[in-house]
């Protein structure tokens, strides 16, 4: 007993001696990586995390564009449009020290498009992979994929050897009972090296001496700590405690900004917050309406739209955090134009009253509105003032409000009249947000599109965006179904969310739009 | 003439209370000689207590002595500071309480708190300590006390705790012990053997003995001299002969008077002759189980445990008589009383009235014609209700009146009969001292008009001069009305005043019965002689 | 004795079926886990493929038997969200609670325990009055109340101590301990103060409330009459029979303090088991708070049992007879 | 100290009003300045709370009436739209004075209710085990013990979450102080529980309940119009402090994010709310409901405090 204790005291006495050069940055974030196993989750947080450990073929930087990374070059094969090759990095080792060749490529994509994966869809399209030679790889699709790449960017390619020897082939799939390597340990080629990982608590990053980079990073140690709690979060980097604070709620962006030592980040985020309803003629269950469905008007959409003040809810909810909007669709995704964008600037109670009564709701009417209040920035308070301002026209909202465990099945079983969502566009192009929110229920599409609006003609254009290679007539075919969607005011876009950084001010780290942050990007001013 | 032990100049004990002051003892003055045995007899609420805890000084706050003083041997004690007269008590100045079932900690060997206690105030070592207090206990008659003295309180019957607390409070060798009500919470047998140790023990240290007690038979057999008080001041001093025999002061006198003797033959009216007995009992049988639990006789293979807390008792009871039913605590009279009336269901036997079993649940007339009154006059009524109420409630709920007023009507009229003003009907039962509510008890008992009062102890918690009063009414009410009467009690002298035929219990066992005067003047059985031997009783005195 | 705790024993089986059993029964209904375990990409047929493979379409009872049947072996299944066998999840979480609960337990043991006894033993002095009124401020804040409080004043305000988690830990066999280090024990003091102030001033409460109780008995008015010292008296005899009723009402309290700390864990981002179940309540991670709530059974099941030996130690009217109550 | 019981039994009887003010419990009253601002402060914040629509400035509830850009006023002073607010406007730009007399109106409303709740089950199920004994007596306390185990907040989460499960998303809003109410009050009836199974087995030994018995009261007219009355007085003490602990476990509960709607805030809503502005200087958000909260806890606390050692005849 003694003698443990001695060693344990010695191995902390080691942990807190370290090279002079070392800089450590303690980077905080509201939640922990649900796991390591690179293929198991399809969610921002893990991608995030595994981005500093494992690497993918392409990716995105702050500007939303696409990068080389374990890819050097991609392109569509020339005589035939549905195989895309891909050019591998050379002199790339994994942690482990094996070398990082076509094979484990091959291996990697093969395992996030296998049946547990939760990473498939987006390699949905993927008949085969094959490696050519040693550093180049074709992907075979079903049909013509001009997007495909884009899918890439959370994809992160394992050790073949090091998989297939631990046992870690099959995916870790939520509810098995099966206890998976890869869920806890890591061979990746990346950045960093773990070096220890206690769930929900705090991990440690080292540096990765062997990375092919040139620029090595000015991070050489991240500790990595989950603190739910938005105030202590806050208060955790007022009194010095951590570095980086990734979820800075809104209303602490300025107090931080003023504090003396902090220095905070501000960019928009591929994310645009919503409303949606139900249409068809049915009536709504949460209506004092019971013959019919007032939704279904467009007049009373319309009046919808007119009676939401937008900055309103900028200035005071967000207290400026966020870019107002009238489409669903963060500017730099494919498809966005600044007319599409337009929002009225100030709410027109009065017009919105005369398209109420127009329709037949002189005295407006009741609906339940249904909200998370844990899942996106200040979103119970976006649905309150809405509450507030439907009210003025005469609309009678009751708000529910859920955690988003128990939001998100009302959305999946269209069981709402009415809902808050928010949604981001990994791949930058206006068809994955057709895909889900606008094409008709129905097999892979309309996944969260519980409105019940339909419109074959429409899924038929959205259908094709799948396929076209020509890229200008799939821009025109876009630009057509925004239009319709705009039209049929199919959702009620608010804004588009704001990032903050909060960090100390010797660090400094540009927002990224996905929310993913990488820590070999901070630099550290001396 | 040697110095007195303890001299008492004018105390006066005051508690400030919300109304005023509240004077407790109320310049009271007395000698206790060396080897004396001082008697200190008053109705509750005298002061007589509250006398003792003065010398011992252990008023409770916000009590305090206003005036007067205290000597013990020649020194004044009663404005010694908290420190010094703590290291007294015990040493020069030794208590018994009522209680022996709470005056011992259950939580600490008898031993402990012996050696505790002799350490405490002699220079003694664990061992001397250890021995000292095997010697007091043998000395107070505890049975191998060289075991004994490792058991703890709950391990001892009340008698023998009691004897415990003695050997405590002598075992420092004080000059003076106090002993309030040492002896009213034992049973009869038990409270003999208990005065004889106390007395032999004080006898044989030469201490002096002040006994606070509401009894005047335990002082008339156990006092030399004695002091009667009365609302805070002393009625009166003398030989306790003379004050028993001659009493010179009004209230002395009217106490003596009403104190029951076992020796009177009272005058009773003559009991109507009938045909047949109002009440029989038959064969009756009451067991208790308490067998331990399941897993413990799993374990421990012990047997069941049943006890048999009434065994094969059967009596008769003349219409218009009384029957007194006498024992000490636990020989099953109770439970008899509470078979008799169907509050507990025998397991086996009858009781039969007028011919008719009642044992096992009352008709609606039944229930009318048998009535009973409790031992407690503050737990048998309702704190929350009105009297007025409480005293209707037989009647509404055997629907004996048909509306409101005619239920007040009759409540009136009841109060009337049991000598209270019909304006008590609308107050609360603490309004009352503890004989108003016996009697408003009674009036309960009376309102559904019944036939058969069984009455459990129906004085033992009041004062011998409202004692005197409740068996007075009582027996006006029987004439009044022809009731037959069922009276528990341990009392004998009561009993011998009120029944015309007795029966003496003893461990659920009838032992014997008959007309009173015989079973009194020639008992049959060894136990009811023992009993009637070692009342304490006036009539006693030398 | 033996035949005591066999008895406890058979109780103590029921109570952990029942809680099991609404364990089981409630955590159905806390949300459906499908939907955030599966990500914004997931289809409609990957909602139906995963219910099926956890089981969530099959009748109720053949779950029930199911989660029976792990969790008597120790197994609770692997946690949706984190994807480590929950046992482990709860067994290295375990320290940072107990320690936490510890911690806070002494605190509200020693200061409720001689605050209780001082004002008792001088009920009518200022300093007790004062006490007994400060004592309900204690009372009257919600906990988070005085844990964000806490946090404000001493982590952010004066910057003493830390504002979240344990601080460094060393290992000691299998158990991370936070006691053996200066950031460790530091990171300690907010978190406990404010779990046991709660528990504090129910214990001073109670220790005050019986021990004038006991103060008022003959036997102590007799210890008093054999000219004790009142050291002897107070502490001896007084404190000794105030311990008897305390010791079940402050056990009991000290173990729901393990289970009280959910709220504590949370403000302070401790890691402990607490704050493992309000993660797993938020994505509904079913096989951690099935776990959780056993766990909290067993806790209970055995301070109860504890709770019971105490008592015979410490009363031998129970010891010595027939053992029974 | 009998003869002051004989004295008063010769006076006539007293009106209601003069037994009450004359009662041992309201001297004790009196006597007590503390108790007397505690009574106060309970009485005007009940008072405040039952006037809230006739007294608050605003409608907090009526979010027609709400204008956004009114948010983050602070206290004593006009917002951009012209409006004034003594005590500060919200991030919903209500007036923070008017949130908190509607507030506490749902505060207490929750508290009362569910303490109402916990004290009908509690008492039944103490005076049927106490009455009875045996197995039904042992059955009952055993679920008081598992329930007095596990945290008040812990159970009232699990039945909040069963609620959500059994009630149609569409009801459940309407529902949700009805089921915050049933969540509070499921979690305190043991105490109750507790108290009166044990004050009944001393009552049910008297002989004023063998008296009833043996004319033949029902069983139940005996518990409810005998013993009860007699049991009322602990029952009372833990009433109010289980009030005050209510009202705690709610605003627990919402600060757990399973409360009332935000829309129809209680105080614990309010906190909640609150303690997202405590660093971004929007301090009067936070600071006035949990100042409320605190002295409603603590006025009442202190009530039951006061109760607890008045009704207690040997503290007199």
């Amino acid at each position: 007993m003694r003698k443990l204790l001695i060693t344990a005291s010695v191995l902390a006495l080691g942990l807190a001696v370290m090279p002079a050069s070392a800089e450590t940055i303690r980077w905080a974030r509201n939640s922990d990586a649900l796991t390591l196993d690179p293929h198991s989750q399809n969610q921002g947080t893990t991608h995030t995390f595994v981005h500093h450990i494992y690497e993918t073929l392409v990716d995105r930087d702050v500007e939303g564009s696409l990068q080389p990374r374990l890819a050097t070059e991609w392109k569509v094969k020339e005589d035939d449009p549905t195989v895309w090759v891909f050019k591998i990095r050379e002199g790339v080792k994994f942690h482990d020290g094996s070398d990082f060749t076509a094979e484990d490529v091959v291996f990697s994509l093969d395992r996030a498009r296998s049946e547990k994966s939760n990473l498939k869809q987006l390699h949905s399209a993927v008949e085969s992979v094959t490696a050519v030679d040693d550093y180049t790889v074709e992907v075979k699709m079903t049909g013509p994929s001009p997007l495909y790449p884009n899918n890439l960017t959370n994809t992160f390619i394992m050790d073949k050897g090091w998989t297939e020897k631990n046992n870690a082939v099959e995916v870790q799939q939520a509810g098995s009972t099966d206890d998976n390597y890869a869920v806890r340990n890591t061979n990746g080629t990346g950045p960093y090296i773990l070096e220890s990982r206690d769930p929900d608590v705090r991990s440690v990053l080292k540096i990765n001496a062997n990375h092919w980079a040139e620029k090595k990073p000015d991070i050489t140690e991240i500790i990595y700590l989950p603190i739910a709690d938005n105030a202590t979060r806050v208060a955790a980097l007022l009194s010095g405690e951590v570095d980086l604070v990734q979820d800075v709620p809104v209303q602490d962006v300025e107090r931080l900004a003023n504090t003396a030592g902090i220095n905070v980040e501000t960019g928009p985020e591929n994310r645009f917050i919503y409303f949606g309803y139900r249409f068809g003629d049915a009536p709504l269950k949460s209506s004092n309406v019971t013959d019919k469905n007032p939704i279904n008007d467009p007049r009373v959409r319309e009046a919808m739209h007119l009676a939401i003040d937008r900055n309103a809810i900028q200035k005071v909810v967000m207290r400026g955090q966020s870019i107002p909007t009238g489409v669903a669709n963060p500017p730099f995704v494919n498809g966005w134009t600044p007319e599409l964008a337009a929002y009225p600037e100030k709410a027109d109670v009065a017009r919105a009253k005369e398209l109420l009564a127009e329709a037949g709701y002189p005295d407006g009417f009741s609906i339940t509105l249904d909200t998370p209040n844990n899942r996106y920035v200040n979103d119970e308070a976006i649905s309150q003032a809405v509450v507030g301002m439907l009210g003025q026209i005469g609309i009678k909202v009751t708000l529910a409000s859920r955690p988003i465990a128990q939001h998100s099945p009302l959305i999946q079983n269209s069981e709402t009249d009415f809902y808050l969502l928010g949604w981001g566009v990994p791949t930058f192009d206006s068809a994955y947000t057709f895909n889900d929110l606008i094409h008709t229920k129905a097999g892979h599409f309309g996944a969260y599109n519980p409105s019940g609006y339909t419109n074959p003609e429409l899924d038929k254009q959205i259908e094709s965006l799948a396929t076209e290679i020509d890229l200008d007539k799939r821009n025109a075919t876009i630009a057509e179904i925004w239009k319709k969607v705009q039209e049929d005011r199919v959702l009620l876009p608010i804004h588009v969310q704001v990032l903050a950084y909060a960090m100390k001010d010797k660090f400094s780290l540009a927002v990224h739009p996905e929310n993913q942050p990488r820590m070999y990007e901070v630099t550290v001013n001396k | 003439m040697t110095e007195p032990i303890i001299s008492v100049r004018n105390l006066v004990v005051e508690f400030p209370l919300r109304r005023g002051l509240f004077t407790a003892v109320d310049g009271v003055s007395f000698d206790i000689m060396p080897g004396e045995i001082l008697g200190v007899v008053g109705e509750s609420g005298a002061g007589k207590s509250m006398t003792g805890a003065a010398i011992i000084g252990l008023i409770e706050p916000p009590g305090r002595i206003a005036r007067g003083e205290i000597y013990l041997k020649g020194c004044r004690i009663d404005n010694l500071p908290p420190e010094e007269m703590s290291s007294l008590r015990g040493k020069r100045i030794g208590m018994v309480f009522q209680d022996p079932l709470t005056s011992l900690n259950p939580l600490y060997t008898i031993g402990q708190q012996l050696i505790e206690t002799i350490r405490r105030h002699l220079p003694l070592n664990e061992a001397q300590a250890r021995q000292r207090a095997i010697e007091l206990l043998a000395e107070a008659g505890i049975p191998n006390p060289e075991t004994r003295i490792d058991s703890y309180p709950h391990q001892f019957s009340g008698g023998m705790r009691q004897r415990v607390v003695i050997a405590l409070a002598l075992a420092a060798e004080p000059e003076l012990i106090i002993a309030d009500e040492p002896t009213s919470a034992l049973d009869v047998s038990v409270q003999a053997q208990i005065i004889k140790v106390l007395k032999k023990l004080c006898e044989s240290r030469g201490a002096a003995v002040m006994l606070v007690t509401h009894d005047m038979g335990v002082i008339a057999e156990t006092a030399s001299r004695m002091i009667v008080m009365n609302k805070g001041k002393i009625v009166e001093t003398g030989s306790v002969g003379d004050i028993i025999k001659r009493p010179k002061e009004d209230y002395t006198i009217r106490l003596i008077k009403a104190i029951p003797s076992i020796k009177d033959e009272t005058r009773r009216h003559e009991v109507p002759v009938s045909p047949k007995p109002l009440v029989e009992v038959k064969n009756l049988t009451r067991d208790f189980d308490l067998s331990p639990g399941f897993f413990d006789r799993l374990i421990k293979g012990s047997k069941r445990n049943v006890v048999h807390a009434v065994r094969d008792v059967s009596f008769d009871i003349r219409k218009g008589s009384t029957y007194g039913l006498v024992g000490e605590s636990g020989s099953g009279k109770s439970t008899c009383a509470r078979m008799l009336v169907g509050l507990i269901k025998p397991t086996s036997g009858n009781v039969l009235l007028q011919g008719e079993d009642i044992a096992r649940g009352l008709s609606q007339e039944r229930r009318q014609m048998v009535q009973m009154i409790f031992q407690d006059p503050y737990a048998s009524l309702n704190p929350r209700w009105r009297v007025g109420d409480i005293i209707a409630e037989p009647m509404r709920a055997l629907k004996l009146v048909s509306s409101r007023s005619e239920a007040e009507d009759r409540v009136a009229d009841l109060l009337q009969r049991v000598r209270l003003d019909p304006i008590s009907m609308r107050k609360y039962p603490h309004e009352f001292s503890g004989g108003q509510r016996q009697r408003i008890a009674i009036a309960r008992a009376l309102s559904s008009q019944p036939e058969f009062i069984v009455c459990d102890e129906p004085t033992s918690a009041l004062d011998v001069s409202v004692q005197a009063q409740v068996l007075d009414l009582m027996r006006d009410l029987q004439d009044e009305y022809g009731l037959t009467y069922l009276l528990i009690s341990h009392n004998l002298a009561v009993v011998r005043q009120m029944a015309d035929d007795v029966g003496v219990m003893h461990s659920g066992v009838l032992v014997e019965q008959g007309p009173v005067d015989t079973i009194f003047d020639n008992p049959q059985a060894d136990y009811t002689r023992m009993l009637l031997n070692a009342v304490p009783d006036i009539s006693k005195v030398e | 004795m033996l035949a005591f705790i066999l008895r406890r024993l058979a109780q103590s089986i029921v109570v952990m079926a029942v809680v099991a059993l609404i364990a089981f029964m409630l955590f159905r209904y806390v949300g459906d886990p499908v939907a955030s375990l599966l990500g914004q990409d997931s289809r409609l047929q990957d909602f139906e493929e995963l219910r099926e493979r956890l089981g969530l379409n099959d009748p109720f009872y053949v779950q029930f038997g199911r989660f029976i049947a792990n969790a008597v072996q120790g197994e609770f299944g692997i946690s949706y969200r984190l994807q480590q066998p929950v046992s482990e999840l709860i067994l290295s979480r375990l320290p940072a609670t107990i320690e936490l609960a510890f911690a806070s337990a002494i605190i509200a043991l020693v200061f409720g325990l001689s605050l209780g006894v001082f004002t008792a033993l001088k009920p009518r002095s200022f300093a007790a009055g004062l006490i007994m009124t400060l004592s309900l401020v204690g009372v009257s804040l919600p906990t988070f109340l005085i844990g964000i409080g806490l946090i404000y004043v001493f982590a952010v305000e004066l910057q003493w101590l830390p504002s979240f988690g344990r601080g460094d830990v060393v290992r000691i066999g299998s158990w991370d301990t936070g006691l053996l280090t200066s950031t460790g024990i530091r990171s300690l003091i907010l978190p406990a103060i404010t779990l046991s102030l709660f528990q504090l001033t129910l214990i001073m409460r109670l220790v005050r409330a019986e021990m004038l109780e006991v103060l008022r008995q003959d036997y102590i008015r007799f210890a008093r009459a054999r000219g004790l010292s009142n050291r002897a008296i107070n502490f001896g005899h007084a404190l000794k029979n105030t311990m008897v009723p305390v010791i079940t009402i402050t056990g009991l309290q000290l173990g729901s303090v393990i289970a009280f700390s959910i709220v504590t864990e949370t403000v302070f981002q401790w890691p402990g088991v607490g704050s493992l179940f309000i993660n797993s309540v938020q994505v509904v991670d079913v096989p951690v708070m099935a776990a959780y709530l056993m766990f909290i059974a067993f806790v209970f099941v055995v301070i109860n049992l504890i709770v019971d030996i105490l008592y015979f130690a410490v009363d031998p009217r129970l010891r010595i007879g027939s053992g029974r109550r | 100290m009998s003869s002051t019981n004989n004295s008063t039994a010769a006076q006539k009887p007293r009106t209601r009003f003069q037994r009450i003010w004359d009662s041992d419990v309201f001297f004790s009253f009196r006597r007590s300045p503390v108790t007397i601002v505690a009574a106060l402060v309970t009485f005007i914040l009940i008072l405040a709370a039952l006037l809230a629509p006739w007294i608050a400035p605003y409608d907090p509830f009526n979010p027609a009436s709400l204008n956004l850009m009114d948010g983050f006023t602070p206290p004593n002073s006009e917002s951009m739209m012209g409006n004034y607010f003594v005590l500060g406007s919200d991030h919903q730009g209500r007036d923070v004075l008017s949130t908190i007399l509607y507030g506490s109106r749902i505060s207490l409303f929750v508290g009362f209710l569910a303490t109402l709740f916990a004290m009908a089950m509690g008492i039944s199920l103490g005076l049927l085990a106490g009455y009875r004994g045996g197995t039904t007596d042992a059955i009952i306390m055993r679920i008081a013990d598992i329930q007095l185990s596990f945290p008040a907040i812990l159970i009232a989460l699990l039945i909040f979450g069963i609620a959500r499960g059994i009630i149609p998303p569409s009801k459940q809003e309407g529902m949700a102080v009805w089921v915050l109410i049933v969540a509070i009050g499921l979690a305190n009836w043991a105490q109750f529980a507790r108290t009166v199974r044990g004050a009944t087995m001393v009552e049910r030994q008297k002989d004023y309940v063998s008296a009833a018995k043996l004319i033949g009261v029902h069983p139940l007219r005996i518990l409810v119009r005998h013993v009860l009355p007699n049991v009322m007085a602990p029952v009372l003490v833990i009433a109010t402090i289980g009030l005050a602990l209510a009202i705690i476990e709610e605003a627990t509960l919402s600060f757990l994010g399973v409360g009332v709607p935000p829309t129809q805030p209680s105080l614990g809503t309010l906190i909640r709310i609150g303690q997202q502005f405590l660093f971004s200087g929007e301090w009067w958000i936070l600071f006035f409901p949990a100042i409320t909260l605190v002295l409603l806890a603590l006025a009442v606390n202190l009530l039951g405090d006061w109760l607890r050692d008045a009704l207690n005849p040997r503290l007199r």
